[in-house]
C-alpha cells in the first residue's frame, strides 16, 4: 500500500473521528434534537471503500452516514450545517442527521429506513449497466437490514439482472468479530452468518476485519476492478468491533475524545475501555500501523490529527454562523418544475 | 382518425419515447395486458431488447431499484401490473421515490413511472380490485395520470416518461380493451389539465378513469329527461385542474363526484372539499359522491357491480342534487 | 385523581389487559418510548415474559404473524415505532387483516392491535414524520383509535385489545410524555364516541391527537376576542361520530378542521366533505381546513413547526371563518 | 404405508382431480370469469401433507387452493359454490377461486397475493405455541414464494421465534425435478435452490419428490411429529413436474379429462404428452403404486374414481343451484360487532 494511500485513507478517517466528536458536542449541547447515529468505530471500512471508487461511482448509505460522506469528500462545513439544519447544509436543512447527502459526489440520497438505500443502489448498478458508464453502486447498510425482506429481494434482483453492485454490510453487532467464529453474529439472526444468505443466492462474498484498513482496501480494491469488469454484484461482509458507545438511539462519548498520542505512548492507557484503546479503535489502529510500516512518524500523525481538528474547528463556526432556511422556500422542491 | 385500443395506444407511448430517449427502459411482466401480435410490443421486443427486464415477484426491490437509477437519469416504466401488488412497495414510494426530489432541497429528481391497474375488473375479488389513488394522493412528491380513453392514455403515458417526477400511471382493467379514436404521431397531454368530456348546464359530475365512461352513460339517461350534466374527467390527480372543476360548478351550481375508491378520504372527499372551502356559495345543493361502497370487493360479480359507483348510481346522485 | 403520563396510561392498559387475558401478547420494541422504572412494564417483563417476543427488524412478517395468530383468537399488540415504518407492511395490514373477516363471510376475526406513533416529532425529518390515519381510513375493515390524552389513551387502548377487530392505535411523538389526570382501574372508551374537549358557540374545530391540544390553545387566544370555539375530539376514526360533528355545526355553524395529515385525501378533507353532504345548510361560512403544509416534513425544527398545523394557524382559520 | 390411509390419500387425489377438471368446465362455459389456477398435477403434495395433520392444526393456502382445501377434507359442494361465487360457497361467494377457505377444518385465510399466506402460517404456529394447543401450522406455497421479501423474514422470525411451522413449498417450475440437480430450478432465482434460503437460516429443510404419494407422506409425517415436539419450523420442498396444461394465468385441459384406465391399460396412450400419462401425472402414478403393490385392484380404483365423479357431479348441482348471494347483505361483516 502506497504511502499516500494510506496516508489519505488516514487524513480522511481522522477527519471523520473529529467531525463525530463535533457532532454529539452539537448534540450535548441541544443544538439539533432527536436521535442520531455516529460512525465512530467503523471509520476503517468507510475510508479503505471510498479509495477505490471514483466519480462514475454511486453510494448510498443510512441513518449512520456521516462518515460515509467525509470518506468520500464531502465538505464537512456543509456536512456540519446539515447536521444542524442549516440553510447552507448538504440539503439546505431539510435532511438533517439522517439524511446526509452530496449529489455532486455521487451519493444522491441517504435513506433513514432500515434496508431503504440498498436497492437504490443496485439500481445506481442498473443506471450504470443502461448508461454503461463504468460506474458501479456502492451499498454501505447495517447488518439490521439482513432483518428486512426488501433486501433479500434485492440481493436475488442484483444477480438475476446481472447488475453492477457491491454491498458493504457493516457488521457492528456487539462481539461480531468474536462471533464470527460461527454463533449468531447478528441480533436477530439465530443462526448461520449474514453472509449465509447472499451466497445462498450464489453472489460472491466475502468477509473482512472492518477495522483491518489494509485488509478491507485490498479486498475492496479487487472486488470493485471485478465488479466493473464482469458486472456481477458483490457482497462483502465488514465485521467491526462495535464502539463502546453505540447506544441504540443516542451515542454516548464512553471512550472520551480521542487522544491520538496513545498510539505511540500507552501511558495513560487504561481503565474500563483498555482494550478498545488498545486493539480496537480503528483509527489509533492505523496509526499505530502506519508508524510500525515506516509509512508515518508519530509527528507525522500529529500534524495530520492537527489538520483534521482545525478543519472541523472551521466546520463548526461556518455551521453555526449560517442560517435557518427562510420558511418562504419551503413549499419549493415538491414536484420538479413545478411551483 | 384511426380507432385503437387504450392497451395499445400505451404500448404505442411506451414504444415512441424508448425509441426517442435510449434511457428509457422497462421492466417488463405484461405491457398493461397487450398481447404478442402488438406491432410496438414486438418492435420494443427486438430493438429495444437490452433495455427489458424481466421481473421476479419482489415489487418493493424494483421500485427501489427503478428508483436508485432514476436518481442517475434512467426512466424506467414498471408495469406493476394489478394496483393492490403496489402495497408491497408502498414504503418504497412513498418515501424514496416521493421524498428524494424535496429532501435533496432539488438537486435531485427521481423520474419513474409506475403503471398499475386499479379498479372492479369483473371477478378480482378482494385482494384484486385496489384503487389506490386516494392513499397515493395524501403522498407529496408523486405525480398521478388517470386516464379514461386512449387518446389521453397515450398523451399521459408520454408526459408521464418524460416528467423528472415519479409518476403512478392509474389504469382501469375494464378501460384495457376499449377502442377510441388516437391522433397518429407522437403527442404529449400535460398533467394539472382537467379536459371536460361532456358539456352541460344542470349538475357538474367529476371523475376519471372508468368512472368518466360511467357518468356518460349517466348522462345519457338524464339528457333523456332534459338534464344535462357536464362531466370533468380530472385526467392527473397530481397536479390538480381545480380551476375546471370550480368553473364548471359556477356553471351549474351542483356537484357529483364519481370514484371507485371506498368513501372516506377518497378522491371524492378531496374534491368535494376543495369546492366546499373555495366553491361553497356557488353550490344550489349539497354536493354527493359515488364511492365503492365501504366494504372489501366480493368476488361474486353482482355484488362487484353494486357495491361499485357505476351508471345508475351516478345517475341517481345527479337526480338527487337537480331535484 | 392521579396525574400520570400517556404513555404511562398505555403501559397499563396493555398490562392490565395481559393480566386479564392470557391470550393478549406483546411484540416488544420498545412499549410507546416508556422506559423501566415504569411499575408496569416491570411487571409485563416479569409475569407475562412468555408472552413477549423480541422483533427484528421485519414489519411486514411481524404484522402478518400476528394477524394469522389473532385469527386463532391470539391478540397481538405490536408497538410498529414510527408510523413511517408501517408502510413496509401496508399490504398485510390492509390486505389481509383488514380484510379477513370479510372475504370470510364473518365467520373469521383478526383481533390484533398495531400501535404506531405518528406525526411532527421535533427532527423527525422527510421520513420519520409520517401521519398515516388517512390513508389508512380509506382501507375497509381497520378500526383507528386516535387519542389526545392520557386518560383516552388508556381507555382506547383496552378497547382496541378487546375489540375484535384489526386496531390501529395512532399516538403521537408529542403527546407520550404528557400527562394527564387518569382514573384509577380498568376502564374502556368505546370507539365511535367523540368528545367534546371545550364547549363553545361560534365555531367547531373538529381535531385528534396533538390537534386537540393545538386547538385547545387556539381557543384560549380566541376566547380572548370572544371567540368561543368548541373542541370535537374524534378520539377514533373507525367507527366515526358524525352525529357529534353535525350537532356541533348545527350550533355554531362555522366549521375547522385541524389535521396533520398533508391536504390531499386527509382527515380534514373526509370531515369536511362529511359536513358538505349531510349539513351543508348548517354553515354560515365555508369550512376551513387546517393540514400540514403539502410537503415533506423537513428536519429543520423551526420548518416544521411552520409546516405543521398548530395553534397559530388553527387560530386563525377560526378567526377567518368566524370573520 | 397402511391400506386404509393410502386408499384414503388416493380417494381425496382423485376427488381433487375430478373437482379441477369440473372448475375447468365451468370456467370453459363461462360461468366464472377472472383468471384462476388449477392443482392438476400436485395432488399427491396435497393429499399426503393433509393425511398427517390434526383438527388442532392450522392451513393456509395461496391463489392455488382448490386441491388443498378437498385434500383437508372440505364439501367439493360448497367448494364448487364458491368457484362460481354463489350464496351456499364456503366464502358466501365473496371469494371466489382466488380465496376458499374453510375455518370450520382450521383454513381460516387463503391469501391470494404471492407470498400472503406464510407469514399467516407462522402465526397459527405462534398462537398454537401461546395456547399450547399442541398443534402446527402449515404454509402451502409455491416457488414464486420466494421472490417476495417477506417470505424470508418470515423464514427468519420462525426460527428466531421457535414457532411451530412447517413450510411446504410446492415447486412447480417446469423441469423443477431436473433442475433440482443443481440448476435454476425456479423461473427467478438465478443460482442454487430455494431450499438454500431456509437452510442459510438454519431451518431444518427437506427436498421430496412431490409426485411420490408414499415419500411426501413418510417425510411430512415424520416432520409434523418433530415439529410438534420441539417447535420448531421445518421446511420441505416438494418438487412436481409442471403439469403442461399449467399457464400462467388460464390453464388448459391440454392432457383432457383424465382417463383412469391408464394406470392399468396403456394401449391408448401415446401422443405429444405421453410422459404425462406414463410417469408424470401424479394420480395415475400413485394408482400403479397402489396396484402393484397389491393395495388396491384395477376394480377397486375404478370404483373409487366412480365415486369421485359422483359427488363432483352432485356438488355440481349443488353449486348451479345456489343463489347469488343477496345484496342486501353485502355490506355485513366489514368490521365484527358492528353493523
Ligand atoms: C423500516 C425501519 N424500521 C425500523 C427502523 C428503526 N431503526 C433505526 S436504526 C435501527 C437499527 C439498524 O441496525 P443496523 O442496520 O445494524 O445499523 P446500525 O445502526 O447497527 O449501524 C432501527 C431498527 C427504521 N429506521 N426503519
Ligand atoms: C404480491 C403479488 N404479486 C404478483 C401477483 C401475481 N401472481 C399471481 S400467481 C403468480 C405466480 C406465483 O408463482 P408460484 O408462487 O410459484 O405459484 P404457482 O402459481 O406456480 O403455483 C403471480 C406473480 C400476486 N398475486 N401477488
Ligand atoms: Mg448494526
Ligand atoms: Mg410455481
Amino acid at each position: 500500500m502506497a504511502d499516500a494511500r494510506s496516508l489519505g485513507i488516514f487524513e480522511r478517517m481522522i477527519l471523520i473521528r473529529r467531525f463525530e466528536e463535533a457532532v454529539y458536542d452539537f448534540h450535548q449541547q441541544k443544538l439539533f434534537s432527536g436521535h442520531y447515529h455516529l460512525y465512530i468505530g467503523q471509520e476503517a471500512t468507510g475510508a479503505a471503500v471510498m479509495a477505490s471508487l471514483g466519480t462514475e461511482d454511486r453510494i448510498f448509505s443510512t441513518h449512520r452516514n456521516h462518515g460515509h460522506l467525509i470518506a468520500r469528500g464531502a465538505d464537512p462545513k456543509a456536512a456540519l450545517a446539515e447536521i444542524l439544519s442549516r440553510a447552507d447544509g448538504t440539503n439546505g436543512g431539510r435532511g438533517g442527521t439522517f439524511h446526509l447527502s452530496a449529489p455532486d459526489l455521487g451519493m444522491p440520497h441517504t435513506s433513514a429506513l432500515v434496508g431503504g438505500a440498498v436497492p437504490l443502489a443496485a439500481g445506481a448498478g442498473f443506471a450504470a449497466k443502461i448508461a454503461k458508464s463504468g460506474g458501479i453502486g456502492v451499498s454501505m447498510f447495517g447488518d439490521g437490514c439482513f432483518e428486512e425482506g426488501v433486501v433479500y429481494e434485492t440481493l436475488n434482483l442484483s444477480r438475476l439482472w446481472k447488475l453492477p453492485v457491491i454491498f458493504v454490510c457493516e457488521n457492528n453487532t456487539p462481539g461480531a468479530v468474536l462471533k464470527s467464529a460461527g454463533g449468531n453474529n447478528t441480533s436477530n439472526l439465530p443462526e448461520g452468518r449474514v453472509i449465509a444468505t447472499p451466497r445462498a443466492l450464489g453472489i460472491e462474498s466475502h468477509e473482512v476485519d472492518g477495522g483491518d484498513v489494509e485488509a478491507v482496501d485490498a479486498l475492496f480494491t479487487d472486488c470493485a476492478e471485478r465488479c466493473r469488469r464482469t458486472g456481477e454484484p458483490i457482497f462483502i461482509e465488514a465485521l467491526s468491533e462495535r464502539w463502546p458507545g453505540n447506544f441504540y438511539s443516542y451515542p454516548d462519548m464512553v471512550t472520551g475524545t480521542t487522544d491520538m498520542s496513545m498510539a505511540w505512548n500507552d501511558a495513560g492507557i487504561g481503565g474500563e475501555h483498555e482494550a478498545w484503546y488498545r486493539e480496537q479503535d480503528p483509527v489509533l489502529r492505523f496509526a499505530r500501523t502506519l508508524i510500525a510500516g515506516g509509512h508515518a512518524t508519530a509527528d507525522d500523525i500529529a500534524a495530520i490529527d492537527a489538520k483534521a481538528t482545525r478543519v472541523i474547528a472551521e466546520a463548526r463556526d461556518f455551521a453555526l454562523k449560517s442560517p435557518t432556511p427562510g420558511t418562504q422556500t419551503v413549499q419549493a422542491h415538491v414536484l420538479a418544475g413545478r411551483v | 382518425m384511426r380507432t385503437i385500443s387504450h392497451a395499445e395506444a400505451l404500448a404505442e407511448a411506451v414504444c415512441e419515447c424508448m425509441a426517442e430517449d435510449p434511457k428509457v427502459t422497462l421492466v417488463w411482466g405484461s405491457l398493461m395486458g397487450v398481447g404478442g401480435g402488438n406491432e410496438h410490443v414486438n418492435r420494443i421486443k427486438s430493438e429495444f431488447a437490452d433495455r427489458i427486464f424481466h421481473p421476479p415477484i419482489s415489487e418493493a426491490a424494483i421500485c427501489a431499484i427503478a428508483t436508485g437509477a432514476a436518481m442517475d437519469g434512467v426512466r424506467t416504466v414498471f408495469p406493476i401490473g394489478t394496483a393492490s401488488f403496489m402495497f408491497r412497495a408502498w414504503d418504497q414510494i412513498v418515501h424514496e421515490a416521493g421524498a428524494a426530489h424535496y429532501m435533496s432541497n432539488g438537486r435531485v429528481t427521481a423520474p419513474v413511472v409506475f403503471h398499475v391497474v386499479h379498479g372492479l375488473r369483473g371477478g378480482g375479488s378482494v385482494q384484486h380490485s385496489q384503487s389506490p389513488q386516494s392513499m397515493l394522493w395524501n403522498a407529496p412528491g408523486i405525480e398521478i395520470a388517470i386516464p379514461s380513453c386512449p387518446a389521453d392514455a397515450k398523451g399521459l403515458m408520454r408526459t408521464a416518461i418524460k416528467s423528472d417526477n415519479p409518476t403512478v400511471f392509474i389504469d382501469h382493467q375494464k378501460l384495457n380493451r376499449r377502442t377510441g379514436e388516437v391522433p397518429e404521431g407522437p403527442y404529449d397531454i400535460p398533467f394539472g389539465v382537467a379536459d371536460i368530456k361532456r358539456e352541460g348546464r344542470d349538475v357538474t359530475i367529476v371523475a376519471a378513469s372508468l368512472q368518466v365512461v360511467q357518468a356518460l352513460e349517466a348522462a345519457e339517461a338524464l339528457a333523456a329527461d332534459g338534464i344535462e350534466a357536464e362531466i370533468v374527467d380530472l385526467r392527473s390527480l397530481v397536479p390538480l385542474d381545480e380551476e375546471a372543476i370550480l368553473k364548471s360548478v359556477e356553471k351549474t351550481g351542483r356537484l357529483v363526484v364519481a370514484d371507485e375508491c371506498p368513501p372516506r378520504c377518497s378522491v371524492a372527499s378531496e374534491v368535494i372539499s376543495v369546492v366546499a372551502e373555495k366553491g361553497m356559495d356557488l353550490l344550489k345543493a349539497p354536493p354527493k359522491r359515488v364511492n365503492r361502497m365501504p366494504v372489501h370487493v366480493p368476488s361474486n360479480t353482482d355484488l362487484e357491480d353494486f357495491v361499485g359507483p357505476g351508471p345508475a348510481r351516478i345517475e341517481a346522485a345527479a337526480r338527487a342534487v337537480c331535484g
